[in-house]
């Protein structure tokens, strides 16, 4: 506890800083404020705002233009053309991020039957077109979800493979279907230990050995370097030269990996036991590659190690952490399944989030168990996780880990109008959430989602 | 609904639905008079109606009132306070009647392929007339795809992948309740005789039927059985009661009872069969067995015309513009492809043979649910260009389909005292561009179109 | 066999129909003259009272006002309505027994035309509806299924039915798996690869060695130059926006097949011009109203729409059907008449022979006794290439003879 | 985590839990809670109360309650307290390993989950940390008639008197996959008909003739016709509900509903013939769409009389409380959310003379909570099964949380 005070004074401190800059740019919009064309303005007012940033305004203000926050504080002129919702009595909170689903991707379309297909894209995936076969047309934002205040999820492939594919970044609603991609390819991903699939209807070839799986992982990323080693080869050749030696052909899966090896994007790994996850710090050290590990149920066993190496970890649903197969879950799991994972990893000085591994269940969802992420952040504060950094769980510590903090996870000016108004404090079981506004677009609200 | 003799017997026959019938009733016995009070009385004024019960009227009036038909026809006094629908220029009919569908129930729950007879599964237990499933509102929903067709009443069958499904029933597409949807239950033993029942052969423990053969001999079984069970309930029935204290009565057997309402003709066989060879099989047994008969699908049927003419046994034609209900739009198999004629329901009106046009509506994976019933008035109007006239076609998918359904009492024409079943269409009925406006179900609104092409 | 049967019974009623036109009007043997109708050219106006004149199998006038020579067979017309022949777009008529050849999931090579049956009654039945031509190919089983054939649907001579062999690669796209789209999208850079290593030995000097040829591949050169283009079974609107993508990546000519969820992402489709096959609808499938009325939405919203049976989905014969239904749900008769027409024939690129009334046209003929789109109007005679294929009378007769 | 800091720790646990005993087994048999707000479930709640435990059982609970001299009392001020929670469907301790379905025998109500259970898994221990003291465990879903479930408690040191209720409650499942699903139980309850008639004509005649032959499965089956034993049948549309309720008619046998996803949909002819419905679990795990959660509330507006269950492992047992709380935002009022895990389940049950309520000589089965017992935010301070602790965050919290 008193380490969480020192802390918070150090942030106070750090966060004044952008405040300050903040009230200039207040007073700099008041100089330069043209009457602009663009329709939406929104201004929130009188609501407690958690601005994510370690700041809390009780009764403050959210100016959200041209679908960018334009202005967070105390309270000042609201803009004549503005849309005024008052939140008087509610809390105003940045957007809830799902650091890890399966959101809008059909049950069958996630697993590939072959253990390495990093050429796989889910962004090819990504369903946002409401039931299939009926509805309006057009983006239909998922009532279900967004009633849980997602307003960005990270999508991965299916954990049935070595190497996955390559996750994206997403908003659950948008103008346009390519304006909701916040990143993409935000990275790859990849399971340890991971239980292959079979072809549809063919049963599932069985686990390889770990052994054999790093064996592989290990060769696939070799051959990447070695394929990058050959375009700069290339590259590099004067024209006559180039004239002549043949240009080598394309590779869809090595070229995404080249992004790995660069750093440009990390690996996302799901790993739950500790011996996988040390094989995961193993080879992302042996290449230089960003680490991020995904699930993570023993990961407080080696939190000191990965405090000190800054991988930051995705961690599942603390109500249900190894997801469904909790069906098939050994002792050895079950034992390994600890409460204050989030709690323990945060104290050490671990950066984590959490996610909500949505999966299908049966035909009776949609993968939205994000809708509850809020909720899951609360039980993780019931077991030592302070209700601050519950909540950057799930909003700026996410957007951190995803890489996408320039643009979500906090109340900030510039930052998207990424807007979650709740009937009370986000981590209470009767909050509801009120609206959810996603870059400046009104996509949600309660009363209407009820009728 | 059902004839008093025939509601009688079945109480007596349907043990187990008496308990049920007797203690609904008990608590909904007031319900529907004083709902049928609160429903307005609603006079549907200036269209062309067309009751199927004689000669259309120009400027007619058709007047619903507790639910019923309280009179139609050109000069007709309307009661003070009535709501007064403008029917000008349109068209005013009874509901469409499907009289072959599989309406409300899931693919997979239709058939037990595992067991080629079980004629004491029940369809109506599996129709789900809730809507969107885990979605919706309480109560029974009324299903706006289906009443945009003017479909007010459909016959759901259980699977025709077996010898003997099960009992159908006819039901309205919208009802406060259980009680008031079902208009006939069971309605009939649905049976297949063909290729479809058929199991896959195998060398070792192949179970019938494998062959024609072998499905009429399940179908003969299964008909004696019923015969002995019910003399043996007769049996024991005429024992005095020092000798049924004595013995135990035959115990009870839900397939069995069933099936002895057949014996009795309370409920016909709705045989789906269409090589003529197994129309010819379906009426050779059941004149073995002196039960009713109706024909399903029939694709054959116009080359017995005169058989079944003679016979008075119905036919209830698959949709016309796709005539084969089994398996896929175009059969698989060259000689069924053969026995398709898009003149055999002109040709079995001429020979006096009872005919229907039903949709067969069934679910399609993901892309729809079982109602293409919705576009029954066009398949009717693709006849027209075969030799049917307008009011055959007309009748087919109203009056007809109720008579061989067996509600014609209730529904089927817009005549006194029916049920007020009633649809208002903007145009000609058999024209493309013509949509249905409203719908009433027992002189209920329960569908109005909004928006729509026009 | 019944083919061959039906042909010589056809052959027979034309020759007894014909036979007191031709005493009386002495030699013109091949020049017939359609007179009377109201005739829906597709691409031009309507035109009532209209003579249509036919010579050597193409079509050499249509309007109110024109010449018919003299010997020429006059049938008259009055009171009945004439469209072009209809076109069905996709189609699996006589390949569906051969349609899927699962184990090579990229294959653009394989060739509809190889497997196809001419022996089914299909064939007859769907001219007997007024549906001329078809582009029949494979089935949708494979991510690269293989190349269509575009055959009309009725001819003495068998090559001379076929008016494209091969070409038009189809492709599936279900989106079972995340696989799908990397895979075509890496089969496209090899073929892409490919054409380069090709066009350098073409325009080099021929000197190296010749690089080796490889079947699939190569049949995806054409549409990487434009000059063919993809058929895309396609039904989801997130796939649609993917593919997309591909197109505007690799640039080729697409078309999207089925296309169900095309309306959710119609400005998208529209931006880009990519023409539609939707679905089948006639009375069968009892999809959604709202993916019904999704193509009036296409329509407005300016894309080129054409429709499909997909026989056997749908049989063939419920073409004309399907342009009703659409009808019903919004969209105005004479676009409904040209998504069964005109805009299969453009984009299939064989509008230079069919598709529309036009002089100079190949002239396959529907003539009906009512309004054209109505379930309750009949086809009373069909003309493919001038001649005439079915006479309803023939119909009509045996319908009441015999049994 | 440092030496120091565990020495310390274990030293404040020993402390803590000097008042109630130095282990969970051997303690003294009287002791007293105080100062918590106690929600008896069988009143309104009482702030500041007294609980006393005598031999395991309640002695005393309320305001004034006069405390016997000497012995320990434990300080709960600013705690709540509320009964040990009871999951009315779980398959706990029946799952591993995949002892749940006997596939083959899709009529089998003779079966007993007890002959299959299972004492060795871990689940026990975590579904006492979350509060659940009593669960009826079962089999499952795969056939028609399953066979019958257990009641039993989650902790105590002998097995024997750990179980409330030995067999009973004969599971029953409609999946509506296939039609002959209703006519195949119809047809088992006529013949149990049968077969009860015969043994009643037996047994008032003169026992001259020798006795029926038993069978097991139409005795089980007998008992719930006479009234004795209790019907749940797994269940999930709307149509088959209204299916089971015609044959509840005809047969007067005591029903429950399990799952029911959509018994909302019918709520009013559920309410009508008093069958009580064990809700689709509403735990996290579990995507329920928002109608059916929405749909709890017009189930109990309706009057119908709700339980909460896990159907662990479908969701964890130890989330149960969770259940209540998700209820609670969808709507339900809090009392009534409390009730559909504790005395409603309990009196489904059958088993409310001894648990679901925390009353005079009921056992003292309760959960101390540190702030509102619904909250998520709320963490389970202490469980005591039958007077003992079964579990101490304070001491569980740090184990197995060392690092490598």
């Amino acid at each position: 506890m008193r380490q969480d005070k020192k802390k918070r004074q150090k942030q106070m401190l750090k966060k004044m800083f952008p405040f300050i800059s903040l009230s200039f740019g207040i007073l700099l919009l008041a100089v330069f404020a043209v009457h602009s064309a663009e329709p939406e303005v929104i201004a929130i007012k009188d609501g407690k705002i958690l601005t994510m940033t370690g700041k809390v305004y009780e009764k403050g203000l959210v100016i959200i233009k041209n679908g960018k926050i334009d202005k967070v504080g105390k309270g000042g002129r609201i803009p004549r053309d503005a849309k005024v919702i008052d939140a008087q009595g509610k809390y105003v909170m940045p957007g809830v991020i799902d650091a890890m689903t399966y959101f809008g991707i059909r049950p069958f379309s996630r697993n590939v039957p072959q253990p390495v297909t990093p050429q796989n894209r889910i962004a090819d995936a990504y369903y946002i077109f409401g039931d299939l076969f009926t509805g309006e047309g057009g983006i239909q934002a998922e009532a279900e979800l967004l009633c849980g205040g997602i307003t960005t999820v990270y999508i991965a492939p299916g954990s049935g493979q070595l190497i996955g594919g390559q996750g994206a970044v997403l908003k659950t609603n948008g103008r346009t279907y390519d304006g909701m991609v916040v990143s993409d390819p935000a990275s790859i991903d990849m399971t340890m230990a991971y239980a292959p699939v079979g072809q549809f209807g063919a049963p599932p070839p069985p686990r390889p050995t770990r052994m054999a799986s790093m064996a592989l992982l290990r060769t696939t990323l070799m051959g990447a370097k070695a394929y990058a080693q050959k375009i700069e080869g290339y590259k590099g050749k004067s024209a006559e030269e180039k004239e002549k030696a043949p240009k080598p052909p394309r590779d869809l899966g090595n070229e995404a990996l080249i992004k790995l090896l660069n750093g440009e994007i990390p690996a996302r790994v799901e790993a739950d036991y500790v011996d996988d996850i040390l094989a995961a710090v193993r080879v992302a050290e042996e290449f230089g590659l960003k680490l991020i590990i995904d699930s993570g149920l023993g990961a407080y066993k080696v939190r000191g190690l990965l405090a000190e190496k800054k991988i930051p970890v995705v961690l599942g649903p603390v109500s249900h952490p190894i997801g469904f197969t909790h069906y098939n879950a050994s002792h050895e799991v079950q034992e390994l399944e600890n409460e204050r994972n989030a709690a323990l990893l945060t104290e050490a000085g671990v950066k984590i989030a959490l996610g909500s591994h949505s999966y299908n269940y049966g035909g009776s969802g949609k993968h939205t168990q994000g809708r509850w992420l809020l909720l899951e952040a609360a039980l993780a504060s019931s077991f030592g996780l302070s209700e601050e950094d519950a909540l950057k769980a799930v909003t700026i510590n996410a957007a951190e880990i995803l890489g996408v903090s320039d643009r979500i996870g906090s109340l900030e000016k510039g930052k998207d109008g990424d807007v979650v108004i709740l009937s009370g404090h986000p981590l209470k079981i009767e909050s509801l959430v009120e609206h959810v506004i996603i870059d400046g677009l009104i996509s949600y609200s309660r009363e209407k989602a009820n009728q | 609904m059902f004839r008093r003799r025939q509601f009688t017997r079945q109480l007596q026959a349907v043990g187990w639905v008496l308990p049920a019938v007797l203690s609904v009733a008990a608590l909904l016995l007031a319900l529907p008079i004083l709902q049928a009070q609160d429903k307005p009385v609603i006079a549907i004024q200036g269209g062309t109606v067309l009751t199927m019960a004689g000669d259309a009227i120009e400027g007619g009036t058709v007047v619903l009132w507790q639910g019923k038909i309280a009179a139609v026809g050109k000069q007709v006094s309307i009661p003070d306070g009535a709501q007064i629908i403008d029917a000008t220029g349109k068209y005013v009919m009874p509901g469409i009647v499907d009289a072959m569908t599989y309406y409300g129930i899931r693919p997979f729950a239709l058939n037990d392929r595992a067991k080629p007879v079980t004629p004491e599964n029940k369809v109506i237990l599996a129709y789900y007339p809730f809507g969107k499933r885990m979605h919706g509102e309480k109560g029974i929903v009324k299903d706006q795809e289906i009443l945009s067709g003017g479909v007010t009443t459909v016959y759901i069958a259980p699977g025709d992948q077996q010898v003997i499904g099960g009992q159908g029933a006819v039901v309205k597409t919208y009802g406060a309740d259980y009680q008031a949807f079902t208009l006939r239950e069971p309605a009939a033993i649905d049976m297949c005789i063909g290729d479809p029942p058929k199991q896959e052969p195998r060398y070792i423990g192949a179970k019938p039927p494998l062959t024609r053969m072998g499905i009429a001999t399940l179908l003969r079984k299964a008909l004696v059985g019923a015969q002995q069970y019910g003399q043996k309930l007769k049996d024991y029935d005429q024992k005095t009661d020092e000798e049924k204290e004595k013995a135990s009565p035959p115990p009870r057997n839900l397939g069995m009872e069933a099936m002895i309402k057949l014996l009795n003709k309370d409920i016909p066989a709705r045989i789906e069969s269409d090589f003529v060879d197994d129309i010819r099989t379906a009426i050779r047994i059941c004149d073995e067995f002196d039960i009713d008969l109706v024909i399903d699908s029939g694709l054959g049927a116009y080359k017995v015309k005169d058989i079944l003419a003679e016979k008075k046994i119905p036919v209830v034609l698959g949709p016309p513009i796709h005539p084969f209900v089994q398996g896929g739009e175009v059969s698989m198999s060259p000689d069924l492809y053969r026995e398709m004629d898009d003149y055999s329901a002109a040709k079995l009106l001429k020979a006096g043979v009872p005919v229907a046009l039903a949709s067969f509506g069934f679910s399609f994976g993901g892309f729809g649910y079982a109602t293409s019933g919705r576009w029954l008035l066009l398949e009717a109007a693709y006849l027209t260009g075969f030799n049917v006239s307008d009011e055959e076609a007309l009748k087919m998918i109203t009056i007809n389909a109720a008579q061989i359904l067996g509600v014609d009492d209730r529904v089927g024409s817009l005549e006194k005292g029916k049920d007020a079943d009633v649809i208002i269409l903007d145009g000609y009925p058999l024209h493309i561009k013509t949509w249905v406006d409203q719908v009433f179900i027992d002189g209920e609104n329960v569908y109005t179109r909004r928006g729509g092409a026009k | 066999m019944k083919s061959a049967i039906q042909t010589f019974m056809i052959l027979f009623f034309v020759a007894f129909l014909m036979a007191p036109l031709t005493f009386s009007a002495g030699e013109l043997e091949d020049t017939v003259a359609l007179k009377g109708a109201t005739v829906h050219t597709a691409e031009g106006p309507v035109i009532s009272d209209a003579i249509i004149l036919v010579k050597e199998g193409k079509i050499a006038a249509v309007g109110t006002d024109v010449d018919i020579p003299q010997g020429a067979k006059v049938i008259d017309c009055a009171g009945k309505e004439i469209i072009p022949g209809l076109i069905d777009e996709h189609s699996h008529i006589g390949a569906y027994f051969d349609a899927n050849e699962f184990s090579m999931p990229l294959g653009p090579e394989n060739r509809a035309i190889d497997g196809l049956n001419f022996e089914v009654p299909h064939w007859y039945d769907a001219m007997k509806a007024g549906v001329i031509t078809v582009i029949t190919g494979p089935g949708s089983g494979e991510r690269m299924g293989g190349q269509s054939v575009t055959i009309k649907t009725w001819g003495e001579d068998l090559k001379k039915r076929i008016l494209k062999e091969n070409r038009e690669a189809k492709m599936a796209v279900n989106a079972r798996d995340l696989s799908h789209i990397p895979n075509i999208r890496m089969k496209l850079i090899k073929a892409l690869e490919y054409k380069e290593k090709w066009d350098k030995y073409e325009q080099g000097d021929k000197k190296g060695p010749t690089p080796e040829r490889d079947l699939g591949l190569e049949a995806l050169v054409p549409v990487l130059k434009g000059e063919e283009k993809l058929r895309v079974h396609i039904h989801f609107a997130n796939d649609m926006m993917t593919f997309l993508k591909l197109k505007d990546e690799f640039g080729f000519d697409v078309t999207f097949i089925h296309s169900s969820e095309a309306y959710k992402v119609a400005p998208e489709i529209a931006k880009r011009n990519v023409p539609v096959i939707t679905l089948p609808l006639a009375t069968r499938i009892a999809i959604s109203e709202q993916l019904l009325f999704g193509i009036k939405k296409l329509y407005e919203a300016g894309v080129k729409v054409a429709l499909h049976t997909d026989h056997p989905v749908v049989h063939q014969r419920c073409l004309r059907i399907n342009a009703g239904m659409v009808i019903r749900y919004g969209v105005p008769e004479d676009a409904a008449l040209q998504m069964v027409t005109i805009n299969p024939a453009k984009s299939s690129k064989i509008a230079d022979r069919v598709g529309s009334i036009a002089v100079g046209k190949d002239a396959d003929l529907v003539v009906l006794d009512g309004t054209w789109y109505e379930p309750s109007t009949r086809v009373d005679m069909v003309f493919v290439d001038g001649l005439l294929a079915y006479d309803r009378m023939q119909d009509d007769k045996s319908a009441t003879e015999v049994d | 985590m440092s030496v120091i800091k565990r020495v310390v720790f274990v030293s404040l646990v020993i402390v803590y839990l000097a008042g109630v005993s130095t282990s969970s087994g051997n303690q003294e048999t009287t002791f007293v809670l105080k100062g918590a707000r106690v929600h008896t479930v069988a009143g309104p709640p009482i702030d500041n109360a007294t609980i006393v435990i005598e031999n395991g059982k309640i002695a005393a609970v309320g305001q004034n309650v006069t405390i016997p001299a000497g012995v320990k009392i434990i300080d709960v001020t600013g705690k709540e307290i509320i009964p040990g929670l009871i999951d009315d469907h779980s398959h706990m301790g029946a799952y591993v390993p995949n002892d749940l379905n006997e596939m083959p025998q899709p009529i089998g109500p003779e079966n007993r989950a007890i002959d299959a259970l299972h004492m060795g898994t871990p689940d026990w221990n975590e579904a006492v940390k979350g509060g659940v003291t009593t669960i009826v465990t079962g089999p499952g879903s795969g056939e028609r008639m399953g066979g019958q479930s257990v009641t039993i408690k989650t902790f105590g040191k002998d097995l024997e008197k750990r179980i409330l209720k030995e067999a009973g409650e004969l599971k029953m499942a409609i999946n509506g996959i296939n039609l002959s699903h209703i006519p195949t139980i119809h047809s088992n309850f006529l013949k149990a008909k049968e077969y009860l008639k015969k043994w009643e004509k037996y047994e008032s005649g003169d026992k001259k003739e020798p006795p029926p032959p038993r069978d097991l499965a139409m005795e089980a089956l007998a008992k719930a016709l006479k009234g004795e034993e209790v019907v749940r049948v797994h269940i999930m549309w709307a149509n088959d509900i209204m299916s089971f309720l015609k044959l509840k008619d005809e047969f007067g046998f005591e029903l429950q509903f399990i799952h029911a996803p959509e018994a909302w949909k019918v709520a009013d002819e559920i309410a009508k013939r008093n069958v009580p419905v064990i809700c689709m679990p509403i735990e996290l795990a579990i995507n329920v769409p928002e109608s059916l959660l929405r749909g709890i509330v017009t189930l109990h507006k309706a009057g119908v009389k709700l339980a909460m269950h896990s159907d662990h492992p479908v969701s964890p047992e130890k989330w149960f409380r969770i259940n209540a709380s998700m209820a609670i935002r969808y709507g339900l009022p809090k009392e009534a959310a409390l009730k559909a895990v504790t005395i409603n389940p309990a009196e489904m049950a059958k088993v409310a003379d001894r648990v679901g309520s925390i009353e005079k000589g009921k056992d003292a089965d309760l959960v101390v909570l540190d702030g509102p017992w619904y909250e998520a935010t709320t963490p389970v301070d202490m469980v005591l099964v039958d007077g003992l602790l079964a579990y101490d965050r304070h001491q569980d919290e740090h184990m197995a949380e060392e690092e490598l």
